[in-house]
């Protein structure tokens, strides 16, 4: 059973200006996406920067306010509640961010950082937070020391080892990753991920895993959304992603990511044209302007996402419609 | 918390600037300077106001004219002339009892050497003899012979008193190790109690107006909406007047109420004005600080706004805080002077500014040891205070250098 | 562009109406009629003189009835102190004073400072730096009026006295026109003092602005493409560096007006700082409340006016 | 396999560069010595703070100066001068002319408040007599050449109206516009989308192809390496710890870390089951508070207890061509050809 | 996005035109400010050139019904005459007619004053009179100038002058006040016009004052047409009968006024009489000169004395009062004579004794300070006693100020011996205070709470209380003092909210009664008795002295009163400034004087000696 329903999930950003700062635009961050999470499972989004994943992984968890749209967890409906009722929810909503240096208070150790939440919600009783807290720290790769240190004394890796020992501390069901390792070396991107990967394994979590690296992506998660300017262009199995993948835009993706082997040189995928200004985005889609096989009808409306066999969603006017 | 803030990288690097801990040093010194005025009555306001001698004595180090040593003379023998005799319907005629007027003689630390008013009486005729004689000089810088007989009179004279306690002699040169001022008061005890007053109108002025300045600031900040467009309208209003205007308008409010003679307008009329720096910069270091992830990691955690506002963006401005304690501090302390100047600064005991602005009748005459021990003191204070702010933004805010 | 410039008029209304209603308030905290009637005043004449002056009003209406004179640039009320003339024509006399004394020591002073800053910058962690910050930070220590003191004594009367040197005033203002020699006569030795003072303050914004810039990536671009230092100085930091510096001097800029009190004071300079305190000591109500609006209004047009030089010295900045 | 073209152009010897800190003197590179031939494509990769960027800098002698010195026996020999001893006016002749440089971040790189057209008629101001109209006919030829649409109307635009990719064109094209012997690019396309990393990469390629520029390419993306790379230099906390060809590093990797670093990148299309990635666990040494011996040896799989934290390993050269540091390199998989 | 090229002209445009207004508003509006300067056309004799201190920021306004302070009056008498003037050169001060021909003559019952104006005595030419052409003074005027003091709308500080003095005039007052316009036409029944020179005051009882207010310059002459055109301007446009003129532009406030010789100033000659003293100044060789002498007068302002003692040394300035601080720099102290190197600059001292009563004041309707009993009037007393007025001398005024008993000043009728009272309580005798603290139940200060002290703000007020307060702490009594500004001060004293005050009373002409008023009880606060002191006896004694003229009668009861108000003691007292004044040698003429103002017409300039 899916654990997260999202249907049609809207998220603008007001721009203020003109005659005593009204709205005059908006910044369409995700437009209308609509995708499922299995429990269990590991879903990842990729995009370039600005497309909205980011945007959509903190509207999923409610730190941002979707403008319109329904997010069902669990069968809850998450949209709509207060910051009262949504508590429960955070508790088993987790998220992992980017950037190691800036997710964790400098001001505070790393066994107060994680503490904190898990007396919030009292997810063990007071006495063994301690013990709890230690146990965490150890989990997730630290030293047994680590808990009385502060963020400073760490590395960019380990710091990223307690952004997740703060988020599975409440002992969440459901993560968002946020480009966990996008800031991290490539030796330790692959600490992290592995690490990642276990704890996935052990606390039986589901995973929005967002980056915009889709060799990662391809490597760790189980399903791929494709996003272009706040909008999913496709959505595709990993494990098929080389050969099922059939948008353009997710080719040129494909196309344009260097391949770690000197005899595999191809000329790299180049992409013409330019990207539209998600202030003013244009009618239909937002990937035309840069697509070798616009259509007419392609500057006009947004195609729409559908189906074309199992677990493989597209957006696209020029797909052959007779394969759908 | 405190605790862990020096753990930090900033005060780890700024431990390790050696002039700015020889500047905390100094603050430290000062500080318990002050704390001692305070608490442990090293100084009292009465010594203050005491007369230790003639008006305008020099510092232990300078030299004077003929003319202004026989005024000083002339001075300390009229002080036990008057213990001996008295006026009455314009005669002057023996007291009764001058054992008691000469036990009362006091000049500082000074007092009556001798409380036998016959031996007394005997020798003020003697050293009087002497004055008259010289009195016959129409100038005394002129005439070669005076000098001997000027030092001999001083001698004379200075026999007439003693140091009072085991510290006498040193207590005696404190006193005088600046000069007088007009009232014959000791300069350097002045200074040394205007650090309480510094000291005081420091901290409690920056103390509060970085309490006020920040809370609202971070509230701006964080709260954002209406909460926001108050605090920038209040501060742009109190910014938009000019400082010294609003400080005198401020002044003037007060006078005559129950605050006067407390220091209480003083802090209210700084506080007013010195919690704009704090509240602007805390704010704009709160609207920096709720976007990073950190923030939104206990917002995702499920915090409240408060708490979050109390446990992630307070301390994460600490720095600012000392940064801005430091600069405001040495605001207050550099206003208080031009407060004083316009007649509306401290009004009990003394203090930097009444100092500097009662000296500046006095230069004129070429008297500079008022205002130099003043300054010297000020100086001492305000230089550790400016390099401390200097290392701290340094060890703290390196972008600002 | 107008537009925007039409809405921050909109939205510093408040803080004008602040700054009026915050001094009104603050100067009726005292009874001020006592000190205009002096020493043979009777209970009689008190009221007649509060009727007069409409000061027997409720609050609220003298605050509108002062808002309305300013909206009409009515200034024809007459100074309570100096009987007979109009606070317009008070305040317009001690203007050109005023400036006299403070738009050649912003001048000067912003020039000097942007130099020393521009030139620490560059030697940035050198002794050279390092002496002129410790300069500027000892020259911070000591108090404005320390220096106006011993100014005036060294730089007046010290020189005239003992070195026969009459080259500036004591103090005081020409009464006719104002000519280059006369200027310099009477308001040069403030000026200076003045420049000493803000000098070190200056001094440490400047450098601290031209550091930062210094850090940037361009800077290190400049210097790949094979640029000289004085270039980088010069060219690159400085048109980068005019953001604050034109922030720095447009703040300052209202204050001008009333910045230079104790000089004035000090110097007898009738300009806008000493008339105000003038005005504030005597109570003399119809003058600062006048003298208020103005600056406000002045502040919040430097305020727009900072606004505008931005967009032209930064093309990164549009005004919408 | 590529080989080295003839063309010597620029030789490192030895170059250690140190930086006066808070907590004493940091040496950020030790001992680094490589060559640079014409027309070809070096590769510097490392991670972060492994001092690539460090050796590009001090080539260029763009440390802070009073901050960072180069050792004593360190020696950048290029075009008959040693760049660590000449004076800072004749440096300054040689930036920008005969070496160029372009940097990660397009957008504070260049200045934002003039023109792009002024930021390139500066470099050209400087190091050609061309006149004003000759400048400027450079300048539109250059934002051509590196592909820039409608050049005549961005040469008169300020840096923020640009887009990323746009922007570090603009870079590309100030520094390539005196015709410079080497290009060194210093994380060129890291700040950038991998689309548009395509087009920045492959406008490099045709760059150099044209104007026989010899590359200096620094980068900790192993990917743009292998796409664009002639050879490669590996290095690790301030150490070459490995050079060779771009083939060889990749097939046939001699240092432990390279290998491991080659491992622990997801693998592209043939996806395992298991998903777990090779990885080299611990982290970098700090540089302030080094190892005696191997400064790879803490997280090496392959190290000797005794010799390893010892000694460091010195760099050899194996083949004629290629080197390596360490005690205990990895055997070829297939015997050398003789 | 990209700016346009005209998006871009705009913003120039803009900020073009904003800083167009910001320079408008700061450059081009001040321009009406400064006017040409008149120079005589003979170019034979140099101009005489005056320069003057005013040590203040100068006068309020030159309107003589308006003005109060000591330098409103000195700047109204350089361009307004009264009808009689004192002596210049003779001391204690004399009355001569002014405008009169001869002085008046008063009716045997001592209630009419019979006047004679000088014939041909002409206003300021001036744009208010038909043809610009001063017009001649005529009885008429002034009537008309008395009248403005009952005026409300001329905001008058001075109507206590005239009050209940003249037959008819409260009244008169009253009537045009309430009524919808003033009408300066109406009668007053004391006014009466005989022809266009003569006219009669009737007085409702003999008031000695009478004369001395005629030479005050809120009763100098004025002409109607210019109160009438200029209102409220008329204050810095005046028009007067006096030796000077002065245009509205050359008085910068605060700053400097400059006046001009009167050419139609009318035949007057520098004073035939003199004091033997004044020989040696060389203060009698001008005789018979006819006057102003001066050309031009520039008053400078200084409210620092530090200026003013500097500009004086630089000779830019004629004469100085010297302030105390400056004093030890000029003088000998111990002499009290001018230094050596002063004289030989030809620097002259003069030493001006006031008519001043410096005191603190007590609220006799205090329940604790007040009172009439014994115990109450020994506190007042012992604090009296323990009050060291000549520490306060030496420091504060270089020993040269008069410590005194009572409320009259040195110089008057009525002042005693020596300035020593029988009952005198001159300080400090601490032995005496504190057997009064004994007796009146406080022994050592104790059971008595913290007297509240009032005294203004400014000068050295703060060190002075500094010094009362160690003072008083010798008899145990704490004072907590409160530094405030003169309305407040005022407001404090009226409202009985002070029960210990510092306050000076200077006296407006040279007769005790001026003094004396203080203590009558109809006077009490918000009048000028602030002492709220209130007995039966003295208030008798002084309605008696008021109707009576001078002589040895009048003294005796003066003395009396003052030993009532010793023994009662609702003040500490006294204390007399003396002024020093300094002449620069180019500064010829010159007697200062405190009591009067209109010399600046006799002094003359050697430019030779700047």
């Amino acid at each position: 059973m899916a654990i997260l329903q999202v249907q049609d999930l809207v998220k603008h950003f007001p721009v203020h200006g003109g005659f005593l700062g009204r709205v005059i635009s908006k910044v369409h961050a995700v437009n209308g996406v609509s995708f499922f999470i299995e429990a269990g499972e590991i879903l990842g989004v990729v995009g370039e920067s600005g497309c909205g994943k980011s945007t959509l992984g903190k509207s999923v968890i409610r730190l941002l306010k979707p403008t319109s749209g329904s997010i069902l967890y669990q069968g809850q409906e998450l949209s709509t509640l207060d910051h009262q009722a949504m508590m429960p929810y955070r508790k088993k909503m987790q998220i992992v961010f980017q950037d190691p240096y800036s997710s964790l208070n400098p001001r505070m150790t790393v066994h107060a950082a994680i503490a904190e939440g898990v007396r919030f919600h009292g997810v063990v009783p007071d006495t063994e937070i301690d013990d709890y807290v230690q146990r965490l720290i150890v989990k997730v790769g630290l030293q047994a020391d680590a808990g009385n240190k502060f963020p400073h004394e760490f590395s960019g890796g380990q710091r990223q080892r307690i952004g997740i020992a703060r988020a599975l501390a409440l002992k969440p069901d459901f993560i968002v990753a946020d480009e966990p390792v996008s800031a991290l070396d490539v030796s330790i991107q692959a600490q992290i991920l592995n690490l990642l990967m276990e704890l996935k394994e052990e606390f039986n979590l589901t995973i929005l895993f967002i980056s915009h690296d889709l060799k990662v992506i391809e490597h760790f998660c189980d399903r791929v959304l494709v996003m272009y300017l706040g909008y999913v262009v496709e959505e595709l199995p990993c494990h098929r992603l080389h050969e099922a993948a059939l948008h353009p835009y997710t080719r040129a993706l494909l196309g344009a990511n260097p391949v770690n082997d000197p005899d595999d040189r191809r000329p790299l995928a180049v992409l013409e044209g330019s990207v539209p200004s998600p202030f003013d985005l244009p009618p239909g889609c937002p990937f035309a302007s840069r697509c070798s096989e616009r259509r007419d009808e392609c500057t006009i409306r947004m195609p729409p996402l559908l189906s074309r066999g199992k677990q493989h969603r597209i957006a696209c006017y020029a797909i052959d419609p007779i394969t759908r | 918390m405190i605790a862990k803030f020096f753990q930090s990288r900033g005060a780890r690097r700024f431990r390790r600037n050696r002039i700015a801990m020889a500047s905390l040093a100094l603050i430290l010194i000062y500080v318990a300077i002050a704390l001692a005025i305070i608490v442990g009555d090293l100084l009292t306001l009465e010594d203050t106001m005491d007369r230790v001698g003639p008006a305008n004595l020099p510092g232990s180090w300078g030299s004077q004219t003929t003319e202004k040593r026989f005024e000083d003379i002339d001075y300390y023998l009229r002080q036990v002339e008057r213990a001996l005799y008295r006026r009455q319907a314009g005669q002057i005629i023996p007291r009764r009892n001058p054992e008691e007027a000469l036990k009362e003689l006091r000049l500082g630390s000074l007092q009556a050497a001798d409380h036998n008013p016959v031996a007394t009486r005997k020798r003020v005729d003697e050293a009087v003899a002497l004055f008259e004689e010289l009195e016959e000089y129409e100038d005394l810088d002129a005439e070669p012979e005076v000098l001997p007989k000027l030092e001999e009179l001083e001698r004379l004279v200075a026999a007439f008193y003693r140091p009072a306690g085991a510290m006498g002699g040193f207590s005696r040169w404190l006193e005088l190790s600046g000069g007088t001022d007009r009232q014959g008061r000791s300069i350097a005890i002045r200074a040394i109690y205007s650090i309480k007053v510094a000291i005081q109108v420091g901290l409690v002025t920056a103390f509060i107006s970085i309490l006020v300045g920040s809370l609202l600031g971070a509230a701006a900040g964080f709260y954002g909406g209406w909460i926001d467009h108050l605090v920038i309208w209040l501060y742009s209003t109190f910014s938009s007047i000019p400082n010294l205007v609003l400080l005198t308008l401020l002044a003037y409010m007060f006078t005559g109420s129950i605050f006067d003679g407390t220091l209480i307008p003083i802090y209210v009329a700084f506080c007013m004005t010195f919690w704009i720096g704090p509240c602007r910069v805390i704010r704009g270091e709160t609207l920096k600080l709720r976007e990073l992830e950190y923030v939104q990691a206990a917002t995702a955690i499920g915090f409240g706004k408060f708490y979050i506002l109390l446990r992630h963006i307070l301390p994460n401005t600490a720095h600012l805080m000392f940064i801005n304690f430091s600069l405001l501090f040495i605001g207050a302390i550099k206003s208080e002077v031009i407060l004083s100047f316009l007649g509306l600064g401290v009004k009990k005991g003394p203090s930097w500014g009444i100092m500097i602005s009662q000296s500046g009748q006095e230069v004129i005459n070429g008297f500079f040891w008022q205002i130099g021990t003043a300054t010297a003191l000020m100086f001492g204070l305000v230089l550790a205070f400016n390099i401390l702010t200097d290392a701290l933004q340094d060890a703290f805010d390196p972008k600002h250098v | 562009m107008w537009a925007y410039i039409f809405r921050r008029l909109v939205y510093n209304v408040p803080v004008y109406l602040g700054i009026i209603l915050f001094v009104m308030a603050a100067l009726r905290v005292n009874d001020p009629i006592w000190t205009y009637l002096g020493k043979h005043a009777t209970q009689e004449q008190y009221d007649q003189f509060a009727k007069a002056s409409g000061l027997d009003k409720p609050f609220l209406r003298q605050y509108f009835d002062f808002l309305s004179d300013v909206v009409r640039l009515d200034f024809t009320v007459e100074s309570w102190d100096q009987p007979g003339i109009q606070v317009g024509k008070m305040i317009r006399a001690a203007i050109v004073p005023s400036l006299a004394l403070t738009i050649p020591a912003l001048g000067i002073t912003s020039f000097l400072a942007i130099c020393v800053g521009l030139i620490s910058a560059y030697f940035r962690g050198r002794w050279m730096d390092q002496l002129l910050v410790f300069i500027a930070v000892l020259g911070m220590s000591v108090s404005f009026l320390v220096y106006i003191i011993l100014g005036q004594y060294f730089g007046a009367f010290w020189l005239k006295q003992h070195l026969g040197m009459d080259l500036f005033a004591i103090s005081g203002y020409p009464s006719g026109g104002l000519t280059m020699a006369t200027w310099a006569y009477y308001c040069l030795l403030p000026i200076l003092i003045s420049v000493i003072v803000a000098l070190g303050y200056d001094t440490r914004y400047y450098r601290a602005v031209m550091v930062e810039e210094s850090n940037r990536d361009y800077i290190t671009t400049a210097r790949a493409k094979g640029a000289s230092g004085p270039k980088i100085l010069f060219v690159h930091m400085l048109k980068n560096a005019m953001i604050p510096i034109i922030t720095r001097i447009m703040i300052t800029l209202p204050f001008l007006i009333t910045g230079s009190i104790l000089l004035e004071m000090y110097f007898n300079i009738p300009g806008m700082g000493r008339r105000l305190i003038l005005a504030i000591n005597a109570k003399d109500f119809p003058v600062i409340q006048a003298f208020t609006a103005i600056f406000a209004a002045l502040f919040i047009v430097t305020n727009i006016l900072t606004d505008v030089l931005y967009a032209i010295f930064d093309p990164r900045v549009r005004l919408q | 396999m590529q080989k080295p073209q003839e063309g010597l152009i620029l030789e490192v010897r030895n170059l250690t560069t140190s930086f006066k800190t808070d907590d004493g003197i940091v040496t950020a590179i030790d001992d680094v010595s490589f060559d640079v031939y014409a027309g070809e494509t070096l590769g510097i990769v490392g991670e972060s703070g492994c001092g690539k960027t460090v050796t590009s800098k001090s080539i260029m002698r763009l440390l802070p100066a009073h901050l960072s010195f180069l050792g004593a026996k360190s020696q950048i020999l290029f075009g008959g001068l040693d760049l660590a001893r000449i004076s800072e006016s004749k440096m300054r002749k040689i930036r920008g002319n005969r070496i160029a440089m372009i940097f990660q971040e397009p957008m504070t790189a260049l200045n934002p408040v003039f023109t792009v057209g002024w930021q390139l008629d500066e470099a050209l101001k400087y190091h050609t007599d061309l006149g004003r109209k000759a400048r400027r006919k450079r300048s539109m030829e250059m934002l051509r050449l590196v592909e820039i649409p409608n050049a005549e109307q961005r040469v008169n635009e300020y840096p923020h109206q640009l887009s990323g990719g746009m922007r570090q064109r603009v870079m590309i094209a100030i520094a390539l516009c005196c015709e410079p012997d080497i290009l060194i690019a210093d994380e060129p396309t890291t700040a950038l989308d991998v689309t548009i990393q395509a087009q920045i990469l492959r406008l490099m390629e045709g760059l150099k192809e044209k104007l026989s520029t010899a590359i200096l390419l620094i980068t900790h993306d192993l990917g743009v390496v292998a796409q664009v790379c002639d050879r490669v230099m590996v290095m690790y906390a301030g150490r070459v710890i490995e050079s060779a060809s771009v083939r060889e590093i990749f097939h046939d990797p001699r240092h432990p870390y390279t290998k491991a670093l080659l491992g622990s990148i997801p693998k592209s299309g043939g996806r395992s089951e298991d998903r777990r990635l090779p990885t080299i666990e611990g982290v970098v040494p700090n540089l302030r508070n080094l190892p005696a011996g191997c400064r790879f040896e803490k997280r090496c799989s392959l190290s000797d207890k005794e010799v390893c934290q010892r000694e460091e390993p010195p760099l050899v050269t194996i083949d004629g061509r290629r080197s390596v540091r360490c005690h205990y390199p990895i055997q070829p998989h297939q015997p050398e050809e003789a | 996005m990209l700016m346009t090229t005209t998006v871009k002209r705009h913003l120039r445009g803009a900020a073009v035109a904003l800083t167009a207004v910001f320079l408008l508003l700061t450059f081009v509006l001040p321009r009406a400010h400064g006017r040409t300067q008149i120079e005589p056309d003979s170019g034979e004799r140099p101009l005489k050139v005056l320069q003057l201190p005013m040590r203040t920021d100068g006068p309020k306004s030159l309107d003589p019904v308006r003005g109060s302070t000591v330098y409103d009056n000195r700047a109204a008498s350089m361009v307004y005459d009264t009808l009689v003037q004192y002596k210049y050169l003779i001391r204690p001060p004399r009355l001569e007619p002014s405008l009169l021909a001869e002085m008046p003559t008063l009716s045997e019952d001592g209630l009419t004053y019979h006047f004679v104006l000088k014939p041909g005595i002409t206003f300021h030419d001036d744009p208010c009179f038909p043809g610009g052409k001063g017009r001649e003074v005529v009885a008429w005027d002034v009537f008309y100038s008395w009248k403005r003091m009952a005026d409300q709308n001329n905001q008058p500080k001075s109507w206590w002058l005239f009050d209940n003095t003249i037959v008819g005039f409260n009244r008169y007052r009253e009537v045009q006040n309430a009524a919808e316009v003033f009408d300066y036409d109406a009668p007053v029944e004391g006014f009466k016009v005989l022809n266009d020179y003569e006219f009669t005051v009737t007085l409702t009882r003999p008031i000695q004052r009478f004369l001395w207010v005629l030479a005050m310059f809120q009763t100098a002459v004025v002409p109607r047409e210019a109160a009438e055109k200029y209102g409220t301007r008329f204050g810095r446009h005046p028009v007067g009968t006096g030796a000077f003129t002065m245009a509205e532009d050359d008085w910068v406030a605060g700053q400097k006024m400059i006046f001009y010789k009167n050419p139609g100033y009318r035949e007057e000659f520098y004073p035939l009489e003199h004091m033997p003293e004044d020989e040696k100044l060389g203060l009698h060789l001008a005789a018979g000169t006819r006057v102003p002498i001066a050309d031009r007068v520039e008053f400078t302002m200084f409210v620092q004395d530090q200026p003013m003692w500097l500009q004086f040394r630089s000779r830019k300035i004629g004469y100085t009062q010297i302030p105390s601080e400056y004093f030890p720099k000029a003088f000998l102290r111990r002499r009290q004579q001018l230094k050596r190197s002063f004289r030989e600059e030809g620097i002259v001292a003069h030493a001006i004794p006031l008519l001043d009563f410096i005191f603190r004041g007590f609220n006799m309707k205090d329940p604790l300070l007040g009172g009439y009993t014994d115990k109450q009037r020994w506190i007042r007393q012992a604090i009296h006693l323990a009050m060291d007025h000549y520490e306060f001398n030496d420091t504060f005024y270089n020993g040269l100020n008069y410590v005194y008993d009572g409320p009259i000043p040195p110089g008057l009728d009525g002042f005693p011996p020596d300035g020593l009272s029988p009952n005198s309580l001159q300080g400090p005798d601490l032995e005496r205070a504190r057997k009064l603290m004994k007796e009146a139940g406080h022994p050592n200060g104790e059971g008595l709470p913290v007297i509240e002290y009032y005294l203004g703000r400014g000068g050295n007020s703060a060190e002075q209380a500094e010094m009362m307060q160690r003072q008083l702490a010798k008899i145990g009594i704490e004072l907590n003092v409160h530094l405030v500004d003169f309305s407040t001060l005022i407001e404090a004293v009226n409202n009985g909210k002070a029960p210990l005050f510092s306050f000076a009373w200077g006296s407006d002409y040279p007769d005790a009664e001026n003094n004396l008023a203080l203590f009558y009880g109809p006077n009490e606060a918000p009048g000028a008795n602030h002492f709220n002191y209130k007995n039966p006896e003295y208030d008798a004694l002084y309605e008696r002295i008021q109707v009576m003229p001078p002589g040895p009668a009048r003294t005796v009861i003066y003395e009396q009163m003052r030993e009532i108000v010793i023994r009662d003691a609702p003040y500490i007292g006294s204390m007399a400034r003396t002024r020093f004044y300094l002449v620069n040698p180019w500064l010829k003429n010159f007697k200062p004087s405190e009591d009067f103002y209109n010399w600046v017409k006799y002094l003359d300039v050697d430019d030779s000696k700047r």
